[in-house]
């Protein structure tokens, strides 16, 4: 018999996978990374939804999740191309090297 | 809780009445969708094309939002109650067109001077307005999240607009990545609350808030925190509102106006739907009731007390008007504290919405145009003497700092006190008179503007500016509106008030 | 005409405004325009001093209590609406603001050489919101007038000023606009009371005055919305310690703005003590009586002090304004009909005689260029017309009695000590003081050899500058003497004005509704 | 009617004042003389005196009791809880003084039109003149305190302009501002007296006040109002008693006074003006009397006061300020009278030494005109031949100050001092000083007399030349004719002389003992002074030889000393110490620039720069520094650094999760 997972459990991987993804963003210099860790974010969220839908026994949570996905798609084309933008000014994707703007 | 498995025809279709309500939203998605098309004819020189379009788009959207206005008795849900129409988003529907209006209108010459000129320019904003139109009027949580990102997205690349230039990329990045994050935050609380509620839909939030007045589950008030974090962000409350100054002073200066105006508009706007059915509303006493409104307490106390003070040591006027921004964010929290427990409700708020977004506007579109080259040129030192130059554009500068500062007679001081107003009766009196006393702390900086403007001479001889017929009519449509919700506040505290009590 | 007997209050009202509007459309690029524009101006302000003496005429002291009234919704939904109206109270004040505004827009023919479209413009703004703030019956509109007076009196302090106008400037629209916040504040509890009390939202002054608050104590309601309405008066009156704007303000003011600035801007500090904080909370007075009464002796014997030493002249004009105030405070805290009447009547002397003194001192700085006191001596013998206006001012401010300085301090003195001996005693010094400081002044700058060589050739008083000072001589001297005029059409708004704040009227009203005596016998 | 008296000044003070203000003053303008308007000043002064002339008979023609006529003008001040009318009262008392005042007035308008023949601005002067004489004439008519206090007030400042009439040297500059704040000083008291009265009495009207308190002719306390009240009120009029008529403490300015212009000296601060603070306290007697330490302490201001002035005045060297030393002395007698109870007497005394020290000011001042600004008797003497008008009746002022028989002095100095001995109020010790003082009067009178007329010249012929200068331009009449040497002066100067010289001699019979027609006029303001049983009449005559005896031996000591000037040398190095004190005035003035001007000032410098600037302006600006300050800290949080923006918004979370979960939980 294949033991249920408890969704307390699957909650809080879900939380971890976020924060991890929100550390992530606080941690690492490369851009590119940081864009990832968004994604990370944003698809623990989306497992969330999913397991609430599951307990919930209700659809919206997984209809919730394909719209996510595809915003987060626009998200990151979005991302790129600003990314883009900053390697052709800046020659680097580091996070350092904007804070022009400060104060 | 009903399950999605059978298929309901009524939900696939359309009665007049939902139609009616969702013409400004299809006028202004077809009028972009026309734009787009424009914008890739480049046989036609899509730069004309393209602004008209926009243009009529906006007004076409402005005639059909306020024909509803004042035709529309009741809400009317549309898509199975994902959104509504009602007399608060329609509201809203102007205030963002009229300020995606008002930034074409002044944006036009200068991205001729800034050699910007693209078409996308402008079907960004005609998006970024949708977005926030959709934000005013979703009752879903993901809708909400939808039209959000719209907006966003749209936003962030108008941010970067000026692609080769350092500053508007950094500026562009950090929006983006915070934003991102803070969209991941609120999707996060979104998720909560519908594993607490069973739905996503705010109104059946509200339902679930109303059964439960004893107790919510804490992962319920998380959720629900959660998602006021986001658009805490969006609004820019202190501790949340660390990007704002630097992607304020990186952006294109009309960018930045549309920044301060629409997007504000739109976060609070919806913010305060949510905020309503997470459990803030009137009548509702419930614990979660006290321990937001200490939070809230907390974040406006710290948001205008560090708005106002930074702000006082700017010098450039873009980013002081940031810091002011977030200042003006912070009264409005106060707005939002005492909504509750005030007669009028959220009116406050709403009006004081519109006054800031008449008078930041008005203050943006003058910024444009003094703008030099890739925006130089906006410290205060620049503006020394302008008096001489530009009377008229000094006398409007004037009336908008007047009136941030909340000076009467103009909209800036019917909007405060109309908040303070309701402040007091809300018996938020500590609270009130901090709120006060920032407002004096920041009459100095304003008034530093004008004394730049009036009392200095000026110094070395100024970069010739990009007065264009279409900047002016934004200037002066902007005066007129400052002085004439100044001293004759009364109707648009009716409509307001009208729009709020349609929430 | 009969449009106008119904609105005359407005019509005076705006006049300024409205014409100064018109005045922006005179172009100034040639002598000619400009002289079109000062003429223009001058006649808008003698325009409205007409007008206002028809006020005076229609104003009949032994009927209603507020007269030639208009009210129109404003903002119903909060209950503010633009009311009007006119008593003894309001009359002389408005009255002096419509004779000084001539007055103060001839002094300025010669001092203001650049931006004078712009500088009429706001004189005339100025008027409007003064006058405003002088009738209005509704708190909200009162601090509306109040805070937009704000607007050009900055402009003309940061535009004309003098060396350090900017900071001036600055210091004397955010010091006045803090005070001021806070009764904004205190306005919204009142209207906020009024409809727990009685239904609706009202900010109406007659309304408010009927409002019953809990007094007992600094911290009740009454206390502390007090301290918030006294705070902005203070400020403006201004007492002692919250004077150190007006030094600044006044010093750097071109000569205009000095003038109207003393003569009339403080005033509304006292005025807002008559119209506004006594009535609304006489309890709150009484438990304030005391300090205030200290305050305001300090400020006349300190303000003379400081004056003695000051080495400019406008300085010392500026910190004898600081003693003369604190006159008109320990007067209207003195509580009694005849103190009351002096403090109301020596803010009308200030009003002239400081003006006045404004007005010379502004007259010597356009021939001099330097207020130092030391830059003068033996101006007597140059300039003997001159000399004599000085002295007649001068004269006039140290409280000789036939001028009309005599009768407030008198009044005042004798109210004061029927309430607090020891304030009278303090206050007296002032007396003293006051004859100390101007005589030393007017020796160092009138009296003595002329020993500087620029002086020699100093051009006595012209036609211009002596149709701007008789006026001034003749109200010094008419007031001094015949005070009666005045009084007779204030008498009754005094008595009222003293039936309020002393809490007799609400107990009058007690008395007839024993529902609310429990809170009028406190009243005492 | 009465109206008229003070309206014909103000009428003559206002056309020559716009003549001044309007033609004469503007420079460059031919000088003009004093011809016009001193006829203009004198006809208005004139015009009052005839008035008073016709008002004073009218009022004889009344019966004692009814001896009151009244003008109320128009109301002053009246409304709700106050009542003051403008309003005159002409009663036996102020019928005198308008007779004093303006016929002594008169005389001296005339005498100025010769002296300030030479004066630049002539209808400046005359102008100030008029104006005195109208706020002196208040002041003696006002039915009310205040109205009172506007003519004492108004005086002031006549005196104030009159002594600084040469402005343009800083020193008469400084005494004239002297004068004036002196005077407020008296002033602040006499504002708290009344404040007092109307506070005790609920009125400031004398006759208001004096039927509250006399009852049948009897003086008696109202209910409620206790005694030290009352001698609260007196103590404090009589502070402004001491400014205005120059007793200790405040006599200081009186002396200074003298920078003004002679005839000023004459009219002003010896004759009238001075002499208001004894009309006050003659005025308010039913009140003064009321209260035994009141009177008790203006008996001994007004004793020592005789006492100390006279002694400073034996050793000054300016005649003018001998003169005026010697007003501040008999003042002191006035008030002396005045404290013991007597005071017809110190009204007589009023009047007759109006006579005689105009007359002395006067013929001073001709003196000094002839001798071209020449001030310091050292360098007078022998000036018997070359002014003989004014040499006679110069020494009809002498005698008659020096209280020799028949003349006025005598009898009403003789009477002070005879009441200061016999009344209840008086004692022996009272009457010593009075003696004392009378002695030393006769002395340094003698002294003034014998240095200026007799002896040799001790000045050269074209002395004349050198002086003047220090009155700069305004004092341009001693240029004139100086090449003549001293002179006599004109008629319209010695005229007014042979005058008060006449009423120097007779003026005294109008008071003599027990027929006095003085104490039976006064009787219905003044109740007649109830001789006491505790002295004998005899001593009255003893006493009266005595003083004249005194007299004589101070003339005698004076002549015999000052006939040769190495003899008074001798006792000035002798007791250098004393001397230097009296030649310095014991000291008081540096004793007050020590203790009241220099720390005031110092106090009021440290207020301004230590405490309004630097505390109070500091504390404001330090709002404002706070806020900056605060700015340019929080401003530093902004790093610019994304990731630092991620955890902030991070910690915002945590810490507001984390008020959730505590609170909830």
């Amino acid at each position: 018999m294949i033991q249920q997972v408890e969704p307390w459990v699957v909650l809080s991987f879900c939380a971890a996978i976020f924060f991890i993804g929100f550390a992530g963003v606080l941690i690492r210099r490369n851009i590119l990374v940081v864009l990832m860790c968004i994604e990370l974010m944003l698809n623990a969220v989306n497992l969330t939804f999913v397991t609430f839908s599951k307990e919930l026994q209700h659809l919206g949570g997984q209809m919730s999740v394909l719209f996510i996905i595809t915003v987060a798609a626009a998200e990151s084309a979005v991302g790129l191309a600003l990314v883009i933008a900053m390697f052709r000014t800046l020659r680097g994707v580091d996070t350092d090297q904007i804070r022009l703007l400060r104060e | 809780m009903e399950a999605l498995t059978t298929i309901r025809p009524e939900l696939l279709t359309l009665t007049d009445g939902q139609l009616q309500a969702l013409m400004p939203y299809f006028l202004v998605f077809g009028g972009i969708s026309l734009a787009i098309i424009a914008s890739v004819l480049r046989s036609l020189k899509p730069k004309w094309p393209v602004f008209i379009l926009g243009m009529l788009t906006t007004i076409a959207g402005i005639c059909s939002a306020s024909g509803l206005l004042g035709s529309q008795a009741g809400s009317e849900l549309i898509f199975n109650g994902m959104m509504v129409s009602d007399a608060y988003s329609n509201f809203f529907n102007i205030v963002f067109l009229a300020s995606a209006a008002f930034t074409l209108l002044s944006s036009f010459r200068y991205l001729d001077h800034e050699q910007l000129q693209h078409p996308e320019y402008y079907v960004l904003v005609l998006f970024s307005a949708l977005g926030m139109m959709l934000m005013a009027s979703a009752l879903d949580l993901i809708v909400l999240f939808i039209a959000l990102e719209l907006m966003s997205l749209s936003v962030y690349v108008l941010v970067g607009f000026r692609r080769a230039d350092r500053r508007c990329n950094e500026a562009a990045m950090k929006y983006f990545i915070l934003g991102s994050a803070a969209s991941a935050i609120l999707l996060y609380g979104s998720a909560l609350l519908y594993g607490m509620t069973g739905s996503t839909n705010i109104r059946d939030i509200l339902a679930f808030v109303q059964a439960h007045p004893q107790g919510l589950p804490v992962v319920y008030v998380l959720g629900a925190w959660l998602v006021l974090v986001g658009f805490l962000f969006k609004v820019a409350t202190v501790p949340f509102h660390m990007w704002m100054p630097d992607v304020y002073e990186g952006a294109p200066t009309p960018v930045t106006g549309f920044m301060t105006t629409g997007l504000k508009a739109a976060a609070f706007a919806a913010f305060v739907r949510v905020l309503i059915s997470a459990g803030y509303g009137k009548g509702l006493v419930t614990a979660v009731q006290s321990h937001f409104h200490d939070i809230l307490w907390v974040s406006a106390v710290l948001t205008m007390l560090v708005g106002n003070i930074v702000a006082l040591t700017q010098v450039n006027l873009k980013r002081m008007l940031a810091y002011s921004s977030i200042a003006h964010s912070g009264y409005i929290l106060v707005g939002m504290i005492a909504g509750p427990g005030s007669e009028q409700g959220y009116a406050p708020v709403v009006m004081y919405l519109v006054a800031y977004a008449v008078m930041n506007l008005g203050a943006f579109v003058v910024l444009t145009i003094l703008a030099g080259r890739d925006d130089s040129g906006l410290n205060l030192q620049d503006l020394a003497g302008l008096s001489r130059r530009h009377p008229w554009l000094s006398f409007a500068m004037g009336v908008f700092m007047f009136s941030m500062a909340g000076i009467p007679p103009t909209a800036g001081f019917a909007a405060k006190y109309l908040l303070f107003y309701s402040a007091v009766q809300a018996n938020e009196i500590p609270l009130v008179i901090i709120a006060v006393l920032c407002s004096a702390i920041s009459v100095y900086y304003y008034l530093r503007v004008l004394v730049y403007i009036y009392m200095r001479d000026p110094a070395g001889s100024p970069a010739a500016s990009r007065v264009s017929v279409w900047s002016l009519v934004a200037v002066s449509a902007m005066v007129v509106l400052t002085l004439q919700i100044g001293i004759l506040p009364a109707k648009m505290v009716s409509a307001a008030k009208k729009a709020v009590t349609s929430l | 005409m009969a449009w106008l007997d119904s609105h005359l209050l407005t019509t005076t009202l705006f006049l300024p405004l409205v014409w100064a509007i018109f005045g922006l459309m005179i172009p100034t690029g040639t002598p000619g325009g400009r002289a079109t524009l000062r003429t223009w101006t001058l006649l808008g302000s003698i325009a409205t001093f007409a007008l206002s003496l028809l006020i005076y005429q229609r104003y009949d002291a032994a009927g209603a209590e507020f007269q030639l009234a208009e009210a129109i919704d404003w903002l119903p939904a909060l209950g503010i609406s633009y009311q009007v109206g006119m008593d003894g109270i309001s009359l002389w004040l408005f009255l002096l603001t419509t004779f000084l505004m001539p007055v103060a827009i001839l002094s300025s023919y010669q001092a203001i050489e650049h931006r004078e479209r712009e500088y009429y413009f706001l004189l005339l703004f100025l008027e409007t919101a003064m006058l405003g703030a002088f009738v209005a019956l509704d708190v909200f509109l009162f601090y509306v007038f109040w805070e937009l007076l704000l607007i050009p009196m900055y402009f003309l302090i940061g535009i004309w000023g003098g060396k350090d106008r900017i900071y001036a400037a600055m210091k004397f629209f955010l010091y006045t606009l803090v005070g001021s916040l806070l009764m904004l504040v205190a306005i919204f509890y009142l209207a906020y009371q009024h409809k727990v009390q009685f239904g609706s939202y009202s900010t109406t002054l007659i309304d408010l005055y009927r409002l019953r608050l809990p007094g007992e104590g600094y911290a009740s309601a009454q206390s502390l919305l007090f301290l918030a309405f006294a705070l902005a008066f203070a400020i403006k009156v201004p007492l002692f310690p919250l004077h150190t704007w007006l030094p600044d303000a006044h010093v750097q003011a071109p000569t205009a703005g000095s003038v109207i600035l003393a003569a009339v801007l403080l005033k509304m500090g006292g005025y807002g003590f008559m119209r506004f904080a006594f009535p609304l909370f006489p309890q709150a007075v009484l438990l304030y009586q005391v300090h205030f009464l200290a305050l305001g002796a300090i400020a006349i014997v300190y303000g003379a002090w400081v004056a003695m030493v000051q080495p400019d002249i406008k300085k010392l004009v500026a910190y004898s304004s600081v003693s003369h105030m604190g006159y008109v405070v320990i007067g209207l805290f003195s509580l009694n009909p005849v103190a009351a009447m002096g403090s109301y009547y020596q803010m009308l002397n200030h009003g002239i005689s400081t003006g006045a003194l404004f007005l010379l001192v502004g007259m010597i700085y356009e021939r001099r260029h330097t207020r130092e006191i030391s830059a003068f001596g033996g101006i007597t013998r140059v300039m003997p017309l001159f000399a004599v206006a000085f002295m007649i001012v001068t004269l006039s401010s140290i409280a000789l009695p036939g001028t009309n300085g005599f009768i407030g301090e008198f009044l005042i003195l004798l109210g004061t000590w029927q309430a607090s001996r020891a304030t009278a005693v303090v206050a007296a010094l002032g007396v003293i003081f006051g004859a100390v400081y101007m005589l030393w002044m007017f020796q160092r700058v009138m009296f003595g050899p002329v020993n500087h060589k620029e002086n020699e050739s100093l051009k006595d008083l012209s036609f211009r500058e002596l149709a701007v000072l008789i006026p001034m001589i003749v109200a010094i001297f008419a007031m001094g003497v015949f005070p009666n005029f005045f009084f007779s059409k204030l008498d009754p708004s005094i008595s009222r004005f003293l039936e309020r704040s002393t809490g007799a009227a609400l107990k009058v009203e007690a008395a007839s509704a024993p529902a609310t005596a429990v809170y009028a016998a406190k009243g005492e | 009617m009465i109206a008229l008296i003070p309206l014909f000044p103000l009428i003559g003070f206002l056309i020559n004042g716009s003549w001044y203000a309007f033609v004469q003053a503007a420079p460059g303008r031919r000088k003009a003389g004093s011809g016009i308007t001193g006829a203009i000043a004198t006809m208005a002064i004139l015009g009052s005196f005839v008035v008073s002339c016709l008002l004073f008979l009218q009022l004889q023609g009344l019966p004692p009791e009814s001896r009151v006529l009244e003008q109320t003008l128009f109301p002053w001040m009246t409304f709700a809880g106050f009542k003051l009318d403008m309003a005159f009262r002409l009663d036996s008392l102020s019928t005198l003084f308008t007779l004093v005042v303006s016929g002594v007035g008169t005389l001296i308008h005339i005498y100025s039109i010769g002296y300030m023949s030479h004066d630049a601005t002539p209808g400046k002067f005359f102008a100030y003149l008029n104006l005195f004489c109208f706020a002196m004439l208040m002041l003696v008519l006002g039915a009310s305190l205040p109205i009172l206090f506007l003519g004492w007030e108004g005086v002031g400042l006549c005196s104030y302009l009159l002594i600084g009439y040469w402005y343009s040297d800083p020193e008469k500059a400084s005494a004239g501002k002297k004068a004036f704040v002196v005077n407020r000083v008296g002033d602040f008291g006499f504002l708290l007296g009344m404040f007092l009265i109307f506070t005790a009495f609920g009125t400031l009207d004398f006759e208001a006040l004096r039927s509250a308190i006399v009852h049948g002719g009897h003086a008696a306390l109202p209910e409620g109002v206790a005694v030290t009240t009352v001698t609260a009120i007196c103590l404090l009029l009589f502070v402004g008693c001491m400014g205005k008529s120059a007793q200790i403490p405040l006599y200081v300015w009186l002396p200074d006074a003298m920078a003004g212009p002679t005839p000023v000296s004459a009219l002003i601060h010896a004759a009238t003006m001075v002499t208001s603070g004894i009309y006050m306290v003659a005025r308010l007697n039913f009140l003064y009397s009321l209260s035994p330490t009141a009177m008790a302490v203006v008996a001994a201001v007004g004793g020592v006061t005789a006492f100390f002035a006279a002694t400073i005045a034996i050793t000054q060297k300016d005649i003018k300020k001998v003169l005026a030393y010697s007003t501040v002395s008999q003042l002191g007698y006035m008030f002396l009278a005045c404290g013991v109870g007597a005071f017809t007497a110190g009204v007589f005394h009023v009047i007759t030494h109006a006579f005689f020290k105009a007359l002395l000011f006067l013929g001073a001042g001709s003196v000094i005109h002839g001798m071209h600004e020449e001030q310091d008797i050292m360098k007078m003497g022998g000036l018997r031949a070359k002014m003989p008008v004014t040499f006679a009746t110069f020494a009809l002022g002498w005698l008659a100050i020096c209280g020799i028989p028949p003349f006025s002095g005598f009898f009403s100095k003789d009477e002070i001092l005879w009441l200061a001995f016999s009344s209840e109020h008086g004692s022996v010790l009272l009457w010593g000083l009075g003696a004392l003082t009378a002695v030393m009067t006769a002395f340094y009178m003698t002294r003034l007399f014998t240095l200026t007329f007799l002896g040799k010249p001790r000045f050269s012929e074209a002395h004349g030349e050198k002086h003047g200068h220090g009155h700069g331009h305004g004092d341009d009449h001693s240029h004139g004719h100086a090449p003549a040497g001293v002179h006599e002066s004109p008629f319209s100067m010695t005229g007014p002389l042979q005058v008060l010289a006449l009423l120097s001699l007779i003026g005294g019979f109008m008071g003599i003992p027990h027929m006095s027609w003085l104490e039976h006029w006064l009787a219905p303001v003044i109740p007649a002074h109830q001789a006491t049983g505790h002295v004998a009449a005899e001593m009255e005559w003893v006493l009266m030889g005595v003083s004249v005896a005194g007299a004589a031996l101070g003339i005698f000591l004076a002549i015999r000393l000052y006939a040769d000037l190495e003899l008074p040398r001798q006792f000035a190095t002798k007791w250098a110490g004393l001397y230097r004190v009296l030649f310095n005035k014991w000291y008081v003035d540096e004793l007050y620039e020590r203790t009241l001007v220099r720390p005031i000032h110092a106090l009021s410098q440290g207020l301004w720069k230590n405490f309004d600037v630097a505390v109070i302006d500091r504390i404001v600006l330090s709002f404002g520094r706070a806020s900056q300050w605060s700015g340019q800290t929080v401003r530093t949080i902004q790093t610019g650094s994304i990731q630092f923006y991620a955890l902030v918004l991070l910690i915002g979370i945590v810490l507001s999760v984390g008020y959730l979960i505590y609170g909830l939980a």
